[in-house]
C-alpha cells in the first residue's frame, strides 16, 4: 500500500479546517477544546507524513511527540480554565462569557 | 562670557524652573520674583549680545558642542550637536522674545491660581522659544519646537477661559500634526545629508547649514537635488518642501490651517495670548526662512507662487473673518492670520525687500499683537466680556485705554509711523518686484494683497466706531462702573510696547541694518540656487 | 540746475521750524493739564503763527531760487536707500506758506469756535498734527515720504472729522472717510510698487530720468492717481467729503482749503511728469465728471456746509481737469486761490452756525441751523459775516475782480489751448467746464441769497450777534486774500507773478477767454437772480446721484456679507454643523462658501469624524465574543494571504 | 552520528552558556517549594523572585562579557546564544524585575503569590528560550511555555472578569499556536529541516518558491504576531489587559512582545534571505505594522478604561516595533532594539503609576479627574510616560521613533518601494492620533476638576522608582549614545 504523501497532506488540511470550524462555531467550550486537539493533530499528521519526503530524518516524529505532550498540557490548562469559567458564569458557552467588550 | 551668551539666555530660565520646582507652592510671590529676575537677566544678556553683534557678519555667538554621536558602522555616523547662533534673522526675534516674555511676566501678575505651576511652565516655554530661535541643528530645533507644545497646552488648558479644553486640544493636535510633517522631512533630510568636514567616514549630520548646501546631499539619496526622484506629480524634494511648508504654515498660521488660532486666543489667559501671538506664530515664519526655503530652494522657487498665493489668501480671508468677528480677541486673532500672510508673501518674493519685510513684519507684529492682546485682556479683566456689540462709547469712559487702542489699531492697520507700515511696504515692494527679477511671484499677487490694507482699515475702524465711539452704553452682565480706566501696571505694560512700535516705525534703520545683510544673502541665495538647481536635469 | 545756490542757515532753520511748530503743538497738547485746557488753544495758535512766519521766510528765501533739495537716509536696504527727502521749489514753498497760513487762521478761528469743547486738547493736537502731515506732503521730495504723510493726513482727518465721537454720524463719517481714502491709497501703493520695481528710487527728482516702459508708466501714474482720487475726493471716491461735514466747521475749512483735498491736486502737479498721455486723458475725464457732479449736486442741497462741500468737489474737479489738460500751473493757481476763498467761506458759514447756535442756546428754540430753508434775512443781524460771504462767494463764483476769476480763467484758457483746433471729445470737456462755472455762480448766489436776503423765518425771534473778534479776524484776512490783487496786478489777466513762477510758463493768454468768461459769469449771475426762488427738489441730486448708497449696496454690503460668510464658515468648523446661510446671494459668496464648507470645514470635522468612524469600525470587531475574534483573525489572515499572493 | 561523549561534552558546554536560564529555573523550583511552606511571609517570596531576576541579570551580564561576541549554538543547534538574544534576554529580565517591584506594592492583595511569581519566572524563562531559538521545535516549545503560563497568569485577579480574560487568552492563543504549528509542519515538509538558521532551510525556498510555502510561513508568523499582540492577531489583548492585575499587564505588554519580536526578527530574516526571497516579506511586515498602528491607535480613541486603553496602545506599539524589522536593514534591527529598550522603560513608568492610581480608585479615565492637582508628582511622571509613548521629545520614545523611521527611510531609498514611504508617513501621522488618547489621562488629571481621596505623599516607593524611570526616559533622549553604543556591538547573524 503506497499512499502518496499529498493524501496525508489533504487529510491534515481537512483535519485542520474541521478543527478551526469546530473552534469557531461550537457552543460548548469542551467541544472547542476538542477542535483545538484536531488542529494540533493535523500538524502531527503532517510532521509524521513528511518523513516520507525526508527519510532518515527523525525530526518530524520527534516534533510530533513533543506536540502531543504540549497538547496534553494545553488541555489541562484549558480544562482548568473552563472549570473556573463554569464556576463563575454557570455556563460553558464561550459566547455567553463576554463581559469584557468594547 | 560672550561665547556662552546664547546658552546663558537659554539655560537661565530652565535653571530657574528647576529651582522653582523645589520651592514650596505656598510662597506665591517667590515664583513671580524668580521669573522677573530671569527676565532681567535675559535682558542684560540680550544687551550684551546686541552691543557685540556685528551686522553683516553672518552667524555670530555660535556655540557648537557635540551632543549625540552614534557610530552605526557601515551606515555611517549619526551626529547631532548643540549648535546655536544668531544672525540677522534670529537676532530680531530673540530680542523680541526676551522683550515680550518680560511683558508677559508682568502681565501674569494677576494669576492667582496655582502660581507655582504657572510660572514653571512659563519659564520652560521661555527657554523653548529662545531655543527655537537660536538652534541651528535640526534635532535641537525640533526639540525646542516640540518642547513648546506641552507647556502651552497646559497654560491654555489650566488657566484659560470657559472653552479652554477644546481650544487647548485643538491647538495641540494642530501643532503636533505640523510638527510630525516636519519630523518626516527631518528624518529624510539627515539620512540624506553628510557632513562635508569629515573625510573618509560618512557622517549624517543634523546641521542645518550642511543641509542648506546642495552639494552635501549623498548622491544616492532621494532628496539629492541632482537626482530628483519623481513621486507622483512632484519630485521628492518638492514633497519634502511641501511637508515643511505646511508644517510651519500651521504654526504661522496660514489659511486654511488657521482655525486653532482664534480658539486658542479666545480661551488663553492674556499673557499666554500675548506669547502665542507675538512669539509662537513667528516660529512658523522663522522655520520657513531658516529651514524650508534654504534647504529646498529649488522647490521653493518652483512653488513660490503657491506660497505667495496662500499668503494673499490668508491676508484677505483673515481680514474678512476679522471683520465678521463678534469677539474682540477673535478679531485680533484673525487679524494675526491676515498679518502673518505678509510674511509668506514677503518670503516667497525671493527679493531682499520682501525678505526684509517679512522679518520686519514678524518683529513688528510681535509687538503690535502683544499690545492688542494686552488691551483685549484689560477689557476682559474688567467685565469678563469681550463681545464687541456689548460696548459702545468707551472713549468717554476710558480715555487712556482708548488712546492705547487707537495706537494699537492704527499700528496694526499699517499706519506710517508705526512699525507695521515699514514691514508691509517692504513686503509689497518686494512682492511686486519679484517677477521682474525672475522670482516666482506674479505682479498681480501684490496688487491683490493691497486689498488687505483696505480690509484691515475697515475692521479696525468699524470696531472703533462700535465699541469706543457713540454714546456710552453697555449690554451684558456687567455695569458701567466696572469700566475703570487703565491702572498703573497695565499702563506700564502698554507704554513700552507702544513706544517700541513707534520707535521702529520712525527709526527703522537700527533694525533694518541687522536684517539687511541677512535679507540680501537669503534672497540672492534662494533665487540663485533655486534657479540653478531647477535648471540642472 | 546750473547755478548752485547755497541756502542760508536762516532758511534751514525756518524750514525746520515751519514743520516743527505744528508738531510741537501736537506734542505739547498732551502735557497741558486738563484743567487749563484752554491754554492749548492759545498756545497752538501761537505756535502756528510762528510756523507761518517761518514758512514766510522760507517762501521769501526760496522764491525764484534754484530748488532746495536735501536727502536724509531713512533706512537702507539691499544697497538701496530709502530716504526722507526735502524738495523746495516755488510751488512747494508757496504751498507750505499757504498751508501753514490757512491753518494758523483756522487755529485762531477755532479758539473762538471751539471754546468750551470738552475735547479741546485733542482737537488742537490733531489740528497741529494735521497741519504737520500736510506740510510733510508739501515739502517731501520723495514719493515714499509723501505716502507716509499722505496716510498721516488721512489719520488726522479721521480724528478730526470724528472729533465729536459721541455722535454716531461723526463716528460713521470719519470711518468712511478713512476707509475710502485707504481704497485710494491702495492704488497709490500699487503705483509706488511699479515705480520701485522699475526705477528703484522714490526720489521725485531722480524719477524724472527714469526710463520706463510706457505701459507700466501709465499704470503707475494711474495707481498714483487712485490715491489722488481718494484724497481729493474725485469720482468715484468722493462720497466721504460731503459726509465729513459732521466734523467741526473749522476742520471742514482746513480739509477743504489747505490740508486734505489739496494734497491730491498738489501731488498730481508734482508728479505730473510721470503721467503719460492716456493717463492724463483719464485724469481729465475723471476731473470733469467730478466737477459736473459736484456742481449739479450743490444746486439741490439745503445744508450750508453740504453746498460748500459739493462746491469743493466741483472745484477740485476743475483743478484735476486742468491737470489732465496738461496745465499744472492753472490747477495750482486755482488750488491756491481756492484755498483762501473756500477757507473763508467755511469760516463764514461757521460764523453763521456758531452765532445761531449761541442764539438758540439762549432762547431754547431748536431747528437745524445749517438748513438754508430755515434761514433768511440775516443780512442785518450779521452784516460782517454777510460781507465776508459775499466776497468769498464771488471768488467761488469766479466774478471778476476776485482771485477765483483769475484762476478759473487760467483753467479755461488751458483747456482752450488743450483742445486745440477742430472738434474732439476734448471740446465736450471744455463745454462741461463752462457749464460748471455757470452752475457755480447759480448755487453760490442762491446760497447767499437764501441766508442773508429775504425775510427771516425761524430766526426772527432770536437775538443774534456777530461772532467774537478772534473769529472775525481770520475771516477778514481770508476775504482780503480772495481778491485778485494778490495774484495778478491785472484783474483780467491771470498771467501774474504767481502763475509765471509756478511752472514752465506757457506764453499763452487769450484775452478772448477772459472776456468770454466774464460775460458768461455775469450772465450766470443774471440767471441766478431770476431763478432765485426756484428750488431744485430732485432727491437724485440731493443725494449726489445716490452714489454712496450705490457704494454701500455694491461694495460695502457684499464685503460684509463675504466677511460674515467666511466667519460663518470658520465658525462651523468649530461647532461642527452646517446650516444654509442667508448671505449666500452672490455667486462669489456661494463659491467661497462651498469651498469653505467642503474643504476647510472638512478638515477638522472630517478628520475627527473619520478618525472616530475608523475607530468604531476597528473596534466593532471587539464585541467580546472570543469565537468571533478567532473568526475575524482567521478571516484577516486569509485575506492577507490572498492579497499578498495575488 | 557524533559520539555520545562528544554530545555530552557539548551539552555540558551548552549548560554553561545557559546560565541565566538555569538561574531562572532554579528560581521557579525554589518559589514553588517556598509556596508549600504555610507561614511564609509574602515579602520573602517577593524578595526571592527579585533575587532570582537580579542574579539572572548579573549572570547574563557576566556571560555576555566573558563570551566572545561570536554566537554559540547550544544543544546541537536548538538554541543560539548571541548578542542579540542576550540583549533581549536582559531586557526581559529587567522587565521581570520591574514587575516584581510593582507586585511588591500590592502583594497583600495577591492570592497564591508563590505560584504567581513562579509563573512570572516561567514566562521569563520561556521568553529567554524563545529569543534564543533557531529551531522550529524549540520555538514551538518555548512559545507554549510562555503561552501556557500566561493563560494562567492572566486569571490571577481571581475575579469573574479575570477568568474570562484567561479563557479568551487561552482560546485565542491555542488556536494561534495551532495554526503556527500547522505552518511549521508544512515548512518542515518543504525544507526537510527544522533549523531555520541553516542554508538548507532557505535554499529550497529560494529555488522553488511555491504559494504553499508562503502560506506555511505566514501561518508561522501568525503565532509570533499573536504573541506580540500585533494585528490581525490582536483581539485578545484589550480583554486580557482589562481583566488581569496591573503588574501582569505591564509584564504582558513587554515580555511576550519582546520575545515574539525577537523570534519574529530571526524568522523573517531567514525568510527574507537577504532579499532573495521571491515573496515580498517587507511588504507583508509593512502591512502588518500599518494595520497594527491603525487598529491600535484608532480603537484606543474610544476607550474609557485605562487598562483597556493600554491594551490598544500596546497593539499600536507593536506596530512601531515592527517598523524597525520591516526596514530589513541592519541598523533597523539596532534601532528596533533601542526602541524596545525605551519602550520597556516608558511602559513600566506608565503602568507603575496606573497601578498607583488604581489603588486610589482611578480605573476609568474620568476617575482621574482632579488627581493632578493633589498628586502632582505621580501625575507629572505619568504624563512623562505618556509623552514618551506618544514619541515626543525630550524622551527616549522620540529618539527611538526617530531612529526607527530613519532606518525605514534608508530602506526606502535603497529599495524605492512605495509601501515603505507610506508606512513612514502613515506611522508618523499615527503619532498625532495616539496623542489624542495618550494625553487623555493627564488631561483629566490636570485639567478637569474632580475629587480624589488621597493625601500628597512624595516619599513613596512609586515616586522613587518613577523618578529613576523618568530619568531613564530623559537620558535616552539626551544621550542615546551610551545605549546605542552597546546595541551597536550586537552583531546580528542568523
Amino acid at each position: 500500500m503506497n499512499v502518496p504523501v499529498h493524501h496525508f497532506l489533504y487529510l491534515g488540511a481537512f483535519l485542520f479546517s474541521v478543527g478551526l470550524v469546530v473552534v469557531i462555531s461550537k457552543r460548548n467550550t469542551i467541544l472547542v477544546l476538542l477542535g483545538l486537539e484536531l488542529m494540533l493533530n493535523a500538524s502531527n499528521l503532517n510532521l509524521v507524513a513528511f518523513n516520507r519526503l525526508h527519510p532518515g530524518n527523525l525530526q518530524g516524529q520527534m516534533f510530533a511527540i513533543f506536540v502531543i505532550v504540549v497538547a496534553v498540557c494545553e488541555a489541562a490548562v484549558g480544562l482548568a480554565i473552563v472549570l473556573r469559567i463554569y464556576r463563575e458564569y454557570q455556563t460553558s458557552v464561550p459566547d455567553d462569557v463576554n463581559e469584557l467588550n468594547l | 562670557m560672550q561665547q556662552y551668551l546664547l546658552s546663558l539666555l537659554l539655560f537661565t530660565p530652565l535653571l530657574a524652573a528647576l529651582l522653582s520646582l523645589f520651592l514650596p507652592a505656598t510662597s506665591t510671590a517667590t515664583f513671580r520674583i524668580i521669573t522677573v529676575v530671569v527676565n532681567v537677566l535675559q535682558v542684560m544678556f540680550l544687551l550684551v549680545l546686541l552691543l557685540n553683534y556685528q551686522a553683516g557678519a553672518g552667524l555670530q555667538f555660535v556655540e557648537l558642542k557635540p551632543w549625540i554621536t552614534l557610530n552605526m558602522g557601515n551606515w555611517g555616523i549619526l551626529k547631532a550637536s548643540y549648535f546655536v547662533g544668531v544672525d540677522g534673522l534670529s537676532l530680531p526675534l530673540v530680542a523680541l522674545a526676551v522683550f515680550i516674555l518680560f511683558i508677559a511676566t508682568i502681565a501674569s501678575w494677576k494669576i492667582t491660581q496655582n502660581v507655582k505651576g504657572y510660572f514653571i511652565l512659563l519659564l520652560i516655554l521661555n527657554a523653548a522659544i529662545i531655543g527655537s530661535f537660536t538652534a541651528l541643528d535640526f534635532l535641537l530645533f525640533y526639540l525646542f519646537f516640540e518642547f513648546m507644545l506641552l507647556p502651552m497646552f497646559f497654560l491654555i488648558a489650566l488657566w484659560g477661559g470657559p472653552k479652554r479644553e477644546y481650544a487647548s486640544i485643538k491647538f495641540f493636535l494642530y501643532t503636533l500634526l505640523g510638527s510630525i510633517l516636519i519630523l518626516i522631512v527631518m528624518i529624510a533630510l539627515y539620512v540624506s545629508v553628510h557632513d562635508p568636514s569629515t573625510s573618509g567616514q560618512l557622517v549624517h549630520s543634523f546641521n542645518l547649514l550642511h543641509m542648506a548646501d546642495a552639494s552635501n546631499f549623498i548622491s544616492t539619496s532621494v532628496l539629492d537635488p541632482h537626482r530628483a526622484l519623481q513621486l507622483g506629480p512632484f519630485s521628492a524634494r518638492t514633497w519634502a518642501f511641501l511637508l515643511l511648508f505646511f508644517g510651519f504654515a500651521i504654526k504661522l498660521p496660514m489659511v486654511p490651517v488657521h482655525t486653532w488660532l482664534p480658539d486658542a486666543h479666545v480661551e488663553a489667559p492674556t499673557p499666554i495670548s500675548v506669547i502665542l501671538a507675538a512669539l509662537l506664530l513667528k516660529i512658523g515664519g522663522y522655520g520657513l526662512a531658516r529651514i524650508a526655503f534654504p534647504i529646498f530652494p529649488d522647490a521653493a522657487f518652483h512653488l513660490g507662487w503657491f506660497v505667495g498665493l496662500m499668503g494673499v489668501i490668508s491676508i484677505i480671508y483673515g481680514g474678512l473673518n476679522a471683520m465678521a468677528s463678534k469677539d474682540l480677541k477673535r478679531l485680533i486673532a484673525y487679524s494675526s492670520v491676515s498679518h502673518m500672510g505678509f510674511v509668506l508673501l514677503g518670503l516667497a518674493s525671493f527679493t531682499a525687500e520682501g525678505t526684509a519685510g517679512a522679518v520686519y513684519q514678524m518683529f513688528s507684529h510681535g509687538l503690535i499683537s502683544a499690545m492688542l492682546f494686552v488691551l483685549a485682556g484689560v477689557l476682559a479683566d474688567r467685565t469678563n466680556d469681550r463681545t464687541i456689540s456689548h460696548y459702545s462709547g468707551l472713549a468717554g469712559k476710558m480715555p487712556t485705554y482708548t488712546a492705547f487702542i487707537l495706537v494699537a489699531f492704527f499700528a496694526s492697520l499699517g499706519l506710517p509711523g508705526f512699525s507695521g507700515f515699514i514691514a508691509e511696504i517692504m513686503v509689497f515692494l518686494g512682492a511686486f518686484k519679484s517677477a521682474g527679477l525672475g522670482g516666482p511671484l506674479h505682479e498681480s499677487l501684490a496688487i491683490v494683497a493691497t486689498l488687505g490694507l483696505v480690509i484691515g482699515a475697515a475692521y479696525y475702524l468699524w470696531t472703533l466706531q462700535r465699541m469706543f465711539f457713540g454714546p456710552l452704553n453697555v449690554k451684558g452682565d456687567f455695569s458701567v462702573d466696572q469700566l475703570s480706566d487703565l491702572n498703573r501696571r497695565e499702563y506700564f505694560i502698554l507704554l513700552p510696547l507702544a513706544l517700541a512700535i513707534l520707535f521702529f516705525g520712525i527709526f527703522p534703520q537700527p533694525l533694518m541694518s541687522v536684517i539687511d545683510p541677512y535679507a540680501q544673502h537669503f534672497a540672492a541665495f534662494v533665487l540663485e540656487t533655486g534657479k540653478n538647481l531647477t535648471l540642472t536635469p | 540746475m546750473d547755478a548752485i545756490h547755497t541756502y542760508s542757515f536762516l532758511f534751514h532753520f525756518c524750514l525746520v521750524a515751519a514743520l516743527a511748530f505744528p508738531l510741537l503743538s501736537f506734542v505739547l497738547s498732551f502735557y497741558i493739564s486738563e484743567k487749563y485746557s484752554w491754554i492749548t488753544s492759545v498756545l497752538a495758535s501761537f505756535l502756528l503763527l510762528l510756523g507761518t512766519l517761518a514758512s514766510a521766510v522760507v517762501l521769501y528765501q526760496a522764491w525764484n531760487h534754484p530748488p532746495f533739495a536735501y536727502r536724509l537716509e531713512w533706512f537702507s536696504l539691499a544697497g538701496y536707500s530709502f530716504s526722507a527727502g526735502v524738495y523746495i521749489n516755488n510751488i512747494s514753498a508757496l504751498m507750505l506758506f499757504i498751508v501753514t497760513g490757512v491753518s494758523f487762521l483756522v487755529h485762531l478761528y477755532s479758539v473762538g469756535y471751539m471754546a468750551g469743547d470738552a475735547g479741546i486738547q485733542r482737537y488742537f493736537a490733531m489740528l497741529g498734527f494735521f497741519t504737520f502731515a500736510m506740510q510733510g506732503i508739501v515739502v517731501s521730495g520723495n514719493l515714499l515720504m509723501t505716502f507716509v504723510f499722505w496716510e498721516l493726513v488721512g489719520f488726522s482727518s479721521y480724528m478730526l472729522i470724528g472729533h465729536w465721537h459721541e455722535i454716531p454720524a461723526a463716528a460713521e463719517a470719519s470711518k468712511r472717510a478713512f476707509i475710502i481714502n485707504r481704497v485710494g491709497d491702495a492704488g497709490f501703493l500699487v503705483g509706488l510698487m511699479i515705480v520701485w520695481a522699475h526705477g528703484h528710487s522714490f526720489d521725485i527728482a531722480a524719477l524724472q530720468h527714469m526710463p520706463v516702459d510706457p505701459t507700466w508708466m501709465t499704470l503707475a501714474s494711474l495707481g498714483i492717481f487712485c490715491g489722488i482720487v481718494g484724497k481729493s475726493a474725485q469720482f468715484p471716491l468722493f462720497t466721504w467729503l460731503p459726509d465729513a461735514m459732521v466734523g467741526p466747521t473749522p476742520v471742514s475749512a482746513l480739509i477743504h482749503a489747505a490740508t486734505m483735498v489739496a494734497a491730491g491736486v498738489f501731488l498730481l502737479a508734482r508728479v505730473h511728469f510721470l503721467f503719460t498721455v492716456p493717463a492724463l486723458h483719464i485724469v481729465a475725464v475723471v476731473g470733469c465728471i467730478t466737477a459736473l457732479l459736484g456742481a449739479v449736486s450743490a444746486l439741490a442741497q439745503h445744508d450750508i456746509k453740504k453746498i460748500l462741500a459739493y462746491s469743493t468737489l466741483s472745484q477740485l474737479g476743475l483743478m484735476v481737469v486742468a491737470l489732465g489738460a496738461g496745465s499744472p500751473q492753472a490747477a495750482l493757481l486755482h488750488l491756491f486761490t481756492h484755498a483762501f476763498f473756500k477757507a473763508c467761506l467755511f469760516l463764514a458759514a461757521g460764523a453763521v452756525i456758531h452765532s445761531l447756535h449761541q442764539a438758540q442756546h439762549q432762547s431754547h428754540v431748536h431747528f437745524d441751523v445749517q438748513d438754508i430753508r430755515n434761514l433768511g434775512g440775516l443780512e442785518k443781524k450779521l452784516p460782517f459775516t454777510f460781507l465776508i460771504f459775499v466776497i468769498s462767494g464771488s471768488a467761488l463764483a469766479g466774478l471778476p475782480l476776485t482771485s477765483g476769476f483769475l484762476s478759473k480763467d487760467a483753467i479755461l484758457t488751458a483747456l482752450v489751448q488743450w483742445h486745440g483746433e477742430g472738434f474732439s471729445w476734448k471740446l465736450l470737456i471744455l463745454a462741461a467746464v463752462a457749464l460748471v462755472s455757470f452752475l457755480t455762480v447759480v448755487y453760490t448766489f442762491r446760497m447767499i441769497w437764501k441766508i442773508f436776503k429775504g425775510s427771516e423765518t425761524a430766526t426772527a425771534q432770536l437775538h443774534i450777534s456777530e461772532p467774537p473778534a478772534v473769529m472775525r479776524a481770520p475771516m477778514a484776512v481770508l476775504a482780503g486774500v480772495s481778491l485778485w490783487i494778490w495774484f495778478s496786478w491785472n484783474p483780467f489777466n491771470f498771467y501774474g507773478w504767481m502763475y509765471t513762477n509756478i511752472g514752465e510758463a506757457k506764453p499763452f493768454h487769450s484775452g478772448m477767454v477772459s472776456i468770454a468768461s466774464a460775460i458768461w459769469v455775469i450772465l450766470a449771475l443774471g440767471v441766478a437772480y431770476v431763478t432765485r426762488q426756484v428750488t431744485v427738489g430732485s432727491p437724485l441730486l440731493l443725494n449726489a446721484f445716490y452714489f454712496d448708497r450705490l457704494l454701500k449696496q455694491f461694495v460695502e454690503k457684499p464685503i460684509l456679507q463675504l466677511a460674515a460668510l467666511t466667519h460663518h464658515a470658520d465658525k462651523k468648523w468649530i461647532d461642527g454643523f452646517l446650516h444654509a446661510t442667508a448671505y449666500a446671494q452672490l455667486i462669489v459668496a456661494h463659491l467661497t462658501g462651498w469651498f469653505d464648507r467642503a474643504i476647510v470645514d472638512g478638515l477638522v470635522d472630517g478628520v475627527a469624524g473619520a478618525a472616530k468612524g475608523l475607530g468604531s469600525f476597528t473596534r466593532s470587531f471587539q464585541g467580546g465574543k472570543i469565537q468571533l475574534y478567532i473568526f475575524w483573525a482567521t478571516f484577516a489572515i486569509i485575506i492577507f494571504i490572498i492579497w499578498t499572493l495575488l | 552520528m557524533e559520539h555520545l561523549a562528544e554530545q555530552l561534552s557539548s551539552i555540558k558546554a551548552s549548560f554553561i552558556l545557559l546560565g541565566p536560564e538555569l538561574v531562572l529555573s532554579t528560581g521557579i523550583v525554589v518559589l514553588v517549594i517556598l509556596g508549600l511552606i504555610k507561614k511564609i511571609q509574602k515579602t520573602t517570596l517577593t524578595a526571592m523572585s527579585a533575587l532570582t531576576f537580579v542574579v539572572a541579570i548579573a549572570v547574563s551580564l557576566a556571560l555576555s562579557r566573558s563570551m566572545a561576541q561570536e554566537s554559540a549554538a547550544l544543544f546541537g543547534g536548538m538554541l543560539r546564544r548571541d548578542s542579540f538574544s542576550s540583549y533581549l534576554g536582559l531586557l526581559i529580565d529587567i522587565s521581570g524585575l520591574l514587575t516584581v517591584a510593582m507586585t511588591w506594592r500590592r502583594q497583600q492583595l495577591q492570592r497564591a503569590l508563590s505560584e504567581y511569581y513562579a509563573l512570572l519566572i516561567t514566562i521569563t524563562l520561556g521568553a529567554h528560550l524563545l529569543v534564543m531559538s533557531v529551531n522550529l521545535l524549540m520555538v514551538f516549545l518555548s512559545l507554549e511555555m510562555v503561552s501556557l503560563s500566561s493563560y494562567v497568569l492572566a486569571g490571577f485577579a481571581f475575579s469573574r472578569k479575570g477568568t474570562e480574560g484567561s479563557m479568551k487568552y487561552f482560546l485565542f492563543g491555542s488556536v494561534s499556536s495551532a495554526a503556527m504549528l500547522y505552518g511549521f509542519s508544512l515548512l518542515y515538509g518543504l525544507t526537510g529541516t527544522l533549523d531555520f538558521s541553516l542554508g538548507e532551510f532557505t535554499r529550497p525556498l529560494i529555488d522553488h518558491p511555491s504559494p504553499l510555502f508562503f502560506i506555511a510561513a505566514f501561518l508561522g508568523l501568525a503565532g509570533f504576531l499573536y504573541k506580540m499582540a500585533a494585528a490581525p492577531l490582536h483581539p485578545w489583548a484589550p480583554d486580557v489587559y482589562e481583566a488581569a492585575p496591573m503588574p501582569v499587564i505591564a509584564f504582558f505588554a513587554v515580555v511576550p512582545k519582546l520575545a515574539g519580536l525577537g523570534v519574529l526578527t530571526r524568522f523573517t530574516l531567514a525568510l527574507y534571505a537577504y532579499g532573495q526571497s521571491s515573496f515580498d516579506w517587507q511588504f507583508v511586515l509593512s502591512l502588518v505594522a500599518m494595520l497594527s498602528l491603525t487598529v491600535g491607535n484608532f480603537s484606543a480613541l474610544w476607550q474609557k478604561n485605562a487598562k483597556r486603553l493600554m491594551g490598544y496602545s500596546s497593539i499600536a506599539q507593536s506596530g512601531f516595533l515592527l517598523v524597525g524589522v520591516a526596514a530589513f536593514v541592519p541598523q533597523g534591527i539596532h534601532y528596533m532594539l533601542f526602541y524596545a529598550s525605551a519602550y520597556v522603560v516608558m511602559n513600566f513608568l506608565v503602568f507603575l503609576y496606573l497601578q498607583y492610581f488604581e489603588s486610589l480608585g482611578c480605573t476609568t479615565l474620568e476617575s482621574f479627574a482632579g488627581s493632578g492637582k493633589i498628586l502632582v508628582w505621580p501625575a507629572v511622571f505619568l504624563l512623562v510616560g505618556f509623552v514618551a509613548l506618544t514619541g515626543l521629545p525630550p524622551t527616549g520614545g522620540f529618539t527611538g521613533k526617530l531612529f526607527i523611521f530613519s532606518s525605514l527611510w534608508d530602506a526606502y531609498q535603497l529599495s524605492g518601494k512605495g509601501v515603505l514611504l507610506w508606512l513612514m508617513v502613515f506611522g508618523l501621522l499615527n503619532t498625532v492620533v495616539s496623542l489624542f488618547y495618550y494625553l487623555r489621562i493627564p488631561f483629566y488629571a490636570f485639567v478637569r476638576s474632580g475629587e480624589i481621596n488621597a493625601k500628597p505623599n512624595y516619599l513613596t516607593f512609586e515616586n522613587l522608582l518613577g523618578l529613576i524611570l523618568v530619568l531613564g526616559v530623559l537620558y535616552l533622549f539626551f544621550n542615546p549614545g551610551l545605549l546605542m553604543g552597546w546595541i551597536n556591538k550586537i552583531n546580528f547573524v542568523l
